[in-house]
């Protein structure tokens, strides 16, 4: 697969287009070998020092590369046999929420993840990965087949948000997210949930109320989108920047708000020059986590998952 | 001003009057001014008028925001309410700084809600029977939801459980505290996980959406309740109007998003006008008071049918 | 209220006429009191021997009059100040499922009830008494508050049956009343079914999996409507008569088939005649089964209803 | 014929047949005929290659409707199946008379369909897996429910969770049995009950739907599977499509409660083709055993693949 550029990531491309050219003369031209050389050493001393100094806007660029694994890629990758299951048995298979039944090393896992679709047509049905309540809803009868089950479940969120349409409020969206948490809160098997692109605001969290929260190196999780965020407090839509700064929304930020309790690294450039990589990179930190979960009584699972909310927060206590 | 001073100079002020014949209020900093016009029917209304009237439009019946003390105040029996947790206050976690940085506008919005947080939580009888209660105050920083606002709701349900008490929320809110970002997202996840404990336990929690209620607090604990009271006309949802009809670029009916307009797709369990809020609670609990035996029923006619009389602020 | 004379009762209102026009000639030709006696005489024996004789399909009509107490009926005049509860909570409130707090006699209890509507608006609001899926849903999250307050759930049935439509069908009807079945077994809480008229089919009976069920004396209650059964085994719609004779779906025959446990009177006539004497001695039936299953514990509450249906069935072992 | 009797000399002949070559099948009685038109495309095939393609046909995947003791044969490993129950029979509990008596209908539903009631129950092994299996039989009075369904789904559930077992039930039914009144409607609660016990106790329930599934068998068992599977092409629903177009008095679409309508409306978990069904299950038992240790761990890939011989049928 042949890898997008990020407008950040323009003079890397110049570069390589010029290595390209350069590359095509060499056999009637041998000698340029060692312009070839230097140029491609620019190269990786450029890509180094550009992905040493990432923005936040360029992590987030990342995260919403439109080439990025999203929770199929992962799923195949883990159990090419995995099993999916479909619908809320009330009236919608919402496709922004895929969810099945996945090996996931030595466990048996309830995969449950946001979709943002790769075709323009997978976009449209998935709503660029904003599920409607129905989709909330489905994986709400998962999280309670996986408990009845004694299943970990495992969570992989790659959303701009929940959908705000029409139908969406009228069928309660903020219900259907705010009893995931509740439910969510309640389980007493292990919930480890992996924010592998955007983790965007509640419609995020409400498969992500998890025991365990990993985030991918360049995936990004805010209360609210930048460019919300921008409009509403610089009143100015070009202030995103300022804004994704300001609100500390990168893994590395946020495991040192002590939020995400763990950062699974990308290959340089990010997760979508390596599938299979990241994929078992995931798998690994997921495991290890399970590994420890799965050590606990169901009771001390919920009480740890309890805990870890309950502790969230920064007041002063006069 | 502190809360309890202002509990106390309120009280005081009751018994100074008492007895006396009502006397017209004057124009002051703690009050507006001395006419409002509805925001509905665009009637000039006497503000003192509105006020006895629970700041509902005697025309209209439009139902003005109102504060989180002038709602305990038509809420708790008087000088019931006790509150806790008026220590709390936010700190500022990630530095955070738009077009000013975040204790200013703490400061600001403390200036012109005459409070510390966007929740006042405490205590109280409501029509004899004791409750827990938190109120959100819109014009506290929007009624946004940030670490402290979440710490409160989680410490009054943590009293509820624990002293086996009714738990009422009446939620106002714009959404998140973008301020202290991801703090902020998570106390959709503390006050839920913490409300989750709270009804396995038995406990009775009713939510009242009062105008507006959007975001955060609507997807977490606002949508919670065993039993779901809007007040007539509030805007209730996740989304904000505009950012649906960005989205799917078409007009949106009048009514959408209103508690009636709630009612009618199954979201809320009844619409309950401010005059009769109190009464309907005491109801509410009185039945969810269970007999243990058949003949220690307590109904709801067994309220005392206490007149309450709504307070004057100068 | 005037009552509307079904077709069966023609006779009986050929008589009332008469007796009316004579009473109008009383003032001026008193010796006509006489007659008057002797007709209201022939009146009361006929309406008597009318009631004695009624053979399925006059039940069903008494059950289906148009002016027949509905569930509100029973809730207002059992507690003027009952709280009315509203929807599922996920985009639907539907009116002819009613649901509320009711203090009936010392108990206070969900009530739930299938509504048919009285004015022609109403009664298309209602689909004339037969809930959509979201129906059944709101009384499910009915049924689940009652659990957790500890309080009787007393359902009151009255309808077609569920409602057979294109939206009722996308958002799963079957499953609402599978899902309403399979609940209300679990419930932990005395559950008393009253079937107040017409008792249709799946429809009905996923308000109906109670400790005790009622029915009113002229009720009826039935796996299909006869109109489907003389249809389907007769082919013929005349049969309707036939069906609701070999369907046995009367009230009395029902009790005598031993699923039912009590039969309600009416007064002569039918329930439509005094509302506020068939509510108070619903009321008192109600209550006295409700004396009798809160003497159980919560768990032997929940077998006497499993056992009571895993009893029902007729069948030989060889 | 006795159930029991089918399987011994259907296990007989498979032993006589063992290394012969494939013989040409001739009509029978008991068969159809020796070509079948497909109910979809109309291409006339080949009766018996139709059925060792398990009664799906090969040009336009059109799956048949199968009997009980086909599907057996199709879902349990060979030998495997041991039926329970089988000494149930309906009786006539209202005398139950239209153009003709219930009971001469019941013989009449016997002889064509070779069984006594409208589902088969028992135990087998699904690849080597332990299961429960009730298997409906639509050819049976219309795979109706009477007290006897409702009686052996309710028993091969409770063995089920004697047993521990996963309760594996393929509904095809065009609803109740109206010879049975008021009884047959209840078996919908009494079936719904002993599956609650099941579930309660942790038991796990696949439910399939075969070509049709319909009333009161949806309305019950069938949609309460942990997991729900439907064949392709698959009619299932509450109501009939004529009665509905009657009732809103306009047509349908024409996939209307076609299993891939109802997968499209999230009341189904899959679609899963006849071909691969045993295996799916194999699967999904394997999946729900879940390991104690991490060691102990039972993955589908453990299954012995054992190609299984479509039986012959004479
Ligand atoms: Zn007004
Ligand atoms: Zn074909």
């Amino acid at each position: 697969m042949k890898q997008v550029p990020l407008e950040f990531e323009q003079p890397l491309a110049v570069l390589a287009q010029q290595i390209e050219a350069i590359k095509k003369q060499l056999a009637s031209n041998p000698e340029l070998d060692k312009d070839v050389q230097r140029l491609q050493e620019q190269y990786n001393n450029l890509e180094k020092s550009l992905y040493a100094n990432l923005r936040p806007i360029d992590h987030r660029e990342i995260a919403r590369h439109q080439q990025r694994p999203y929770a199929r890629d992962y799923f195949e990758r883990w159990d090419s046999e995995w099993i999916e299951m479909h619908g809320d048995r009330k009236g919608a298979d919402d496709p922004a929420m895929v969810c099945g039944m996945v090996n996931l090393g030595d466990y048996h896992v309830l995969g449950i993840g946001t979709q943002k679709g790769r075709s323009l047509r997978e976009k449209q049905q998935c709503n660029f990965g904003m599920p409607q309540p129905e989709g909330y809803r489905k994986a709400l009868r998962l999280f309670h087949h996986a408990e009845k089950f004694n299943m970990p479940v495992v969570t992989l969120i790659d959303t701009p948000g929940a959908y705000p349409g029409m139908h969406a409020e009228e069928h309660n969206q903020a219900e259907a997210i705010a009893v995931n948490l509740f439910e969510l809160s309640g389980l007493t098997v292990p919930v480890v949930a992996v924010v592998t692109g955007e983790g965007g605001s509640g419609g995020a969290l409400a498969i992500g109320l998890a025991n365990r929260i990993l985030m991918l190196e360049h995936s990004v999780y805010s209360v609210i989108s930048p460019e919300g965020c921008a409009s509403i407090l610089w009143r100015s839509a070009d202030k995103v920047s300022e804004a994704c700064e300001a609100m500390k929304m990168t893994a590395r930020e946020i495991l040192e708000l002590g939020v995400v309790d763990d950062v699974i690294e990308e290959p340089l450039g990010g997760a979508h020059h390596d599938f299979d990589l990241v994929a078992k990179k995931a798998k690994e930190t997921i495991c290890k986590h399970l590994d420890q979960l799965t050590k606990l009584s169901r009771e001390e699972i919920r009480r740890d998952r309890q805990q870890k909310f309950r502790n969230i927060g920064a007041f002063v206590e006069a | 001003m502190d809360l309890k001073d202002w509990f106390d100079k309120r009280k005081k002020r009751r018994d100074d009057e008492k007895g006396k014949a009502p006397q017209p209020i004057e124009p002051s900093d703690d009050i507006c001014a001395l006419w409002t016009n509805c925001f509905q029917c665009r009637e000039l209304l006497y503000t003192r008028d509105l006020r006895v009237n629970l700041h509902v439009c005697p025309k209209c019946q439009y139902h003005f925001r109102i504060g989180a003390i002038e709602r305990i105040d038509q809420l708790a029996d008087e000088d019931t309410f006790e509150e806790s947790d008026a220590n709390l206050t936010s700190s500022d976690p990630l530095k955070f700084s738009d077009t000013d940085n975040y204790p200013n506008r703490q400061r600001e919005a403390s200036r012109k809600s005459g409070l510390t947080e966007a929740i006042v939580t405490g205590t109280c009888k409501i029509k004899t029977y004791d409750a827990a209660l938190g109120i959100m105050d819109f014009g506290h920083f929007g009624g946004s939801m940030g670490s402290v606002v979440g710490e409160k709701v989680t410490r009054i349900t943590e009293r509820a459980q624990r002293d086996k008490l009714p738990l009422i929320i009446v939620s106002s809110s714009g959404g998140a505290r973008m301020q202290e970002g991801i703090f902020s997202l998570m106390q959709l996840a503390k006050t839920s996980s913490a409300l989750k404990s709270f009804q396995d336990a038995g406990g009775l929690y009713i939510s009242i959406l009062a105008e507006p209620t959007f975001g955060g607090v609507t997807a977490s604990f606002a949508m919670l309740g065993d039993i779901i009271i809007a007040e007539p006309g509030a805007r209730i949802g996740f989304a904000g109007r505009r950012v649906i009809e960005q989205t799917i670029r078409q007009k949106l009916p009048a009514d959408f998003q209103t508690a009636e307009y709630l009612l009618k797709h199954g979201q809320v369990d009844m619409v309950v006008e401010r005059a009769k809020l109190a009464d309907q609670l005491a109801k509410l609990i009185a039945f969810h008071k269970l007999p243990e035996k058949k003949t220690a029923v307590t109904t709801p006619d067994a309220v005392p049918a206490r007149p309450k009389q709504p307070t004057k602020v100068s």
